[in-house]
């Protein structure tokens, strides 16, 4: 069975449950042996910065929250146009379990950056163009759920969602170019680029990269749950109505 | 426990305020998942019985 | 112009399924009254038949653009006078005829500069059925029509509709009562949804897990 | 299409259709605002074409969950999308009429009550000019915002906190040459920007509110 | 009495009910603010606790419309005013629902949001108690112009007008203890004369309200 | 309980009169139904009874306090469902008894948890009559009670309004359907207002120059 044949069988939410059942355990387990071994790592046995002190701690738990605050929007609207073109209700719901942990990772990301806002920058909150624009991708987030749980129908649900997922995602860019060009900020540029000079310096690193593969576990698992769950919902749903009607 | 100097505060709040979201919402999926299943195997036991 | 056909049409409102294996034809200059006992999906039926909702199963011709739908609420603006409101209908559809003749046939024309907030039910009743007339499309569906009317204008809605099929319209109607209206019947109750049968809901079809 | 834009001017302007609710609105935020903040034109100066956009970005707002609810409600809705005109002509016609009911009245009324919030001189021509450029997205992304939440029974919370992020864009680059205008600067740049959203929403917008509605009326 | 107001309670909090409306509302507010008058710390600070009050305020008047339309519209207030309670009761408990919904969220969530605002330390405090000692005379008086303009569709123009200069005295006074608070300086003397205001519309709205809306149903 | 007394009563809308000298009686365990087409003031006269509007003239016993009011729109919310609607309601009327009766009597028991935006038009209007059961007052005023009710739900309805007379209860009802209730019927046209003779308005009266 080649790849692609394998993972579009996924749509039909039968195959799905049973190639998932699986998954998950593993999932979780590898996702806290990363986290654990990363945080335990990062936390317990780096050096402080010698300009940042402790604080550069918050690294292992802000940049990989950042990073799949990032992604989960990202998963959100490849799922949405699966569903708007290829109608597979699996992706439609996968979107709307990626919603909840996406939001939390964003959150964790403002939180951890505010805390270390104060020692560093001396204030909570400062209108940097990340900062601000990750406020932002929040609103979208916020948005995006309350529309999935105002709508009744299910595909209407599905639908709306997935156009305020495209249509948002283009003013989420063009946000990302408004914010810059609003205010130059204080926050750092990427310090993971492949071009090694640059990079933090390889203690930090490693820690981090552990920490980050688990927080990417982590949501794998944590979003495959939740469509399974929002499969076994939907089927829920469907049944009920019979019984409503019977 | 390493020293984490003056800015032990921060650092320890972000750690736990990080790890308190996490649960959360670890504990939520898990919640939900179950309580969901829950309630589909009744619906299918009336179904079928 | 063509005939209304209706083949094996699956209806469901809000995800459950109403009725099924509906088949049935109008000709042109023909009229169907549709029945059945309050929730059984007259109203459901009507709106796939507008092509407001669509089908779980089954096909319905011609398109929605051949259709009129007359439905409970009336579109009509509370703000607009009865004139403005059926000016703006006539001009959407490109009627050149002018609204004078609706106005006549529904005993509107005292009432022309009335705002639609001020009318009385049945007012405001004859004011929806009488854009009906300014579609010009050639079949009518009307979901109970003579609600809140009196005798006289069930008489005058009787006739109108009359005129409409002798010029080769075609008419669906749901209602309880008399319309008044020599057509055949059908009544619904006959086609309601087995509930174990739910077409076109993948979830509904086999357990998850 | 002609048709329905012309509809909604004459209702809007019709007792309580909502002409003037925007523009009162805006009067009553720029009222409202010395009472707040304090009189002193060194604390308003500043401020000014900052509160005057943002005024003007909420009196749009505002009148947003008119664009296609009364519709639904009186069924009018289901009979626009069965008429002979494309859905997207009358998401572009109801996105218009929202403009010139709401939109363009602002932009008009902005550089006399700038006077009240003590904006430096030219910042009234540039106030005016970013709102005439601006204004014109705020109503297509308000309705398509309207649009995802038609269906829903005063969908109004949910539509502002869907339309709210969309809005970023727009006030920036509106604010900014505002700012620009009061303080001397050249404001062609981020006018430029604006302009450009503006006419991008043009090009997109109507085919993704139309999307929405088609949706919303099954 | 009670009941009704538990009902408009659960309404309220149901979907699309209008909980968090008012919340959601000052949310765009605060978020928007540094959008349009710039980022700078030294320029928010200062117009912080005037910014924040306005926002509640507008909060407030925003979802006045629903305290009695609603009603009116589906018959429900025909219903009410020939049912066994007084109609001075029906205002109140409308007015309580109406503050419990919008005034009592915004006093929770205001200290929190005006760090966004970089409001200094001891303001958050003061603003909060400002807060919780103006808003009920928001709703109190936003009652009152909801039943004065219950009859006509969609008032919500002419309610926000006549509310206004309605609104002025709470909002001064408000704002006053709030900047003084951030300042440093002691509120204690806008704060008695707040809650006299607040006291006092609690005493005589709700027999105009009652008397509006009896000449509104004829 | 006490006879509903209506003394020459004039009724206008909207500034306009509409009825005048009008006068009946209503015993305990009467009824009775109005009639008279489109515009003639049925439903502003039930506003007038129900207290809802001020009389231009003569008198209503008794006084609002007895009297409950089933109007087109039933005051029912949308987002509650039926039990909740209905709970509401007993509880303001301080009933006792539970909403389980008139559950049962029209037949809402299989919708109770049902949200009333998703009823059909005459489950809606069930919703809305059953209502009427929970206020414990003596005089019902019933404006087109049966409209959209198929045939089974009006003959509930009127079984409910017979049990309502039997307990000594008396109902007002206008209408244009046979409602299958045996009462005398008061045809409106014969009070009709003549135009030039305006009440209670005392610019009406006599030219002002
Ligand atoms: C609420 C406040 C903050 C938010 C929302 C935020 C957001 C982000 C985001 C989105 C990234 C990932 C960027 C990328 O991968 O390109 C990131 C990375 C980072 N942030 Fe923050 N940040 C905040 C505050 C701070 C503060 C106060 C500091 C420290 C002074 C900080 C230090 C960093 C560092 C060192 C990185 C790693 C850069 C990289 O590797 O790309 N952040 N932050
Ligand atoms: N809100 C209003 N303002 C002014 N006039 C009105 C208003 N509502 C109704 N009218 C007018 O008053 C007259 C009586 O209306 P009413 O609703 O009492 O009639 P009705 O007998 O109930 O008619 P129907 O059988 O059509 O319901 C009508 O001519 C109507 O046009
Ligand atoms: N918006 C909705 N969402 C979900 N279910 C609905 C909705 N509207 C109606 N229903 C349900 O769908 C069924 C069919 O409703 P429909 O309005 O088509 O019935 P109907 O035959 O027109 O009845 P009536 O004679 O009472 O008008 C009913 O059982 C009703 O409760
Ligand atoms: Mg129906
Ligand atoms: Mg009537």
């Amino acid at each position: 069975m080649s790849f692609s044949t394998s993972f579009w069988s996924l749509a039909n939410p039968a195959r799905f449950m049973s190639l998932t059942a699986r998954a998950v355990p593993i999932l979780s387990v590898l996702a806290g042996v990363c986290l654990v071994g990363g945080l335990v790592w990062g936390f317990f046995f780096t050096p402080d910065d010698y300009r940042q002190g402790s604080t550069v701690k918050i690294i292992y738990l802000h940049v990989p929250a950042a990073l799949m605050a990032i992604n989960g929007w990202l998963m959100m609207l490849v799922a949405s146009l699966i569903w708007l073109v290829r109608r597979h209700h699996v992706s439609a719901l996968a979107a709307r379990a990626a919603a909840p942990v996406g939001v939390t990772m964003t959150l964790i990301a403002l939180i951890t950056g505010a805390v270390w806002g104060q020692p560093m920058w001396g204030t909570f909150w400062a209108w940097d163009p990340r900062l601000t624009s990750f406020l932002i991708l929040f609103l979208f987030y916020l948005g995006y759920m309350a529309l999935w749980a105002a709508i009744d129908d299910p595909d209407t649900a599905a639908d709306l969602t997935s156009v305020l997922c495209l249509v948002g995602s283009v003013f989420a860019i063009l946000s990302r170019y408004a914010v810059n060009f609003w205010n130059q900020g204080l926050h750092q540029g990427a310090s993971l680029s492949l071009d090694r000079e640059k990079n933090v310096a390889d203690v930090f690193y490693h820690p981090l990269l552990l920490s980050m593969a688990g927080f990417i576990l982590l949501f794998l698992a944590l979003v495959l749950a939740g469509t399974r769950t929002e499969i076994r919902a939907r089927r829920l749903h469907a049944l009920r109505l019979r019984e409503r009607m019977a | 426990m390493p020293d984490l100097g003056r800015y032990a505060l921060e650092v320890g709040f972000a750690y736990a305020a990080t790890l308190i979201l996490l649960l959360t919402l670890v504990g939520i999926t898990i919640w939900r998942g179950r309580r969901v299943k829950r309630a589909l195997q009744a619906a299918e036991g009336r179904r079928h019985g | 112009m063509s005939a209304l056909e209706v083949r094996d049409l699956a209806v469901s409102r809000g995800g459950v399924p109403l009725l099924e294996g509906l088949s049935f034809r109008v000709a042109p200059g023909d009229a169907l009254i549709l029945t059945g006992h309050n929730g059984i999906g007259k109203t459901s039926l009507l709106r796939t038949l507008a092509g407001l909702q669509p089908p779980q199963a089954g096909r319905v011709a011609p398109g929605p653009d051949r259709i009129a739908f007359g439905a409970h609420s009336d579109g009509m603006k509370a703000t607009l006078s009865v004139a403005e409101n059926l000016e703006f209908w006539a001009g959407l559809h490109g009627l050149r005829g002018g609204i004078e003749g609706v106005l006549e046939e529904f005993d509107l024309a005292p009432l022309r500069d009335r705002a639609a907030q001020h009318l009385s039910a049945g007012q405001r009743r004859r004011l929806g059925l009488a854009r009906m007339g300014l579609t010009g499309r050639p079949v009518w569906l009307l979901d109970e029509p003579t609600v809140s009317l009196d005798a006289a204008s069930v008489g005058r809605f009787a006739r109108a509709v009359e005129r409409h099929l002798a010029g080769g319209g075609m008419a669906v109607l749901a209602t309880h009562v008399d319309l008044g209206l020599a057509a055949p019947r059908l009544d619904l109750s006959t086609f309601r949804a087995a509930p174990e049968v739910a077409r076109g809901d993948v979830f509904a079809e086999g357990a998850v897990e | 299409m002609t048709r329905i834009f012309l509809r909604d001017l004459r209702l809007g302007v019709r007792a309580g259709g909502g002409f003037g609710l925007g523009l009162a609105f805006f009067l009553i935020v720029v009222v409202l605002v010395p009472f707040g903040i304090g009189p002193e034109t060194a604390r308003l100066g500043p401020v000014a074409p900052g509160i005057l956009w943002i005024g003007a970005l909420l009196a749009c707002l505002l009148s947003l969950d008119r664009v296609f609810a009364l519709d639904r409600e009186d069924g009018a809705l289901d009979l626009l999308a069965t008429a002979p005109v494309p859905l997207e002509g009358v998401a572009l016609a109801k996105a218009a009429a929202h403009w010139i009911t709401t939109g363009l009245p602002l932009c008009l009324a902005a550089p006399a009550l700038a006077v009240l919030l003590a904006l430096p001189w030219p910042g009234h021509l540039w106030l005016a000019v970013s709102l005439l450029a601006g204004t014109p997205a705020l109503s297509l992304i308000g309705a398509f915002g309207a649009a995802l939440t038609v269906g829903l029974r005063r969908g109004g919370l949910l539509l502002s906190l869907l339309v709210l992020p969309l809005y970023v864009p727009t006030l920036i680059f509106g604010a900014d040459v505002a700012r620009r205008g009061a303080e001397g600067l050249s404001p062609l740049v981020p006018l430029a920007l604006l302009g450009a959203v503006s006419l991008g929403c043009l090009a997109i917008l109507p085919f993704a509110t139309s999307a929405a509605l088609r949706v919303n009326l099954r």
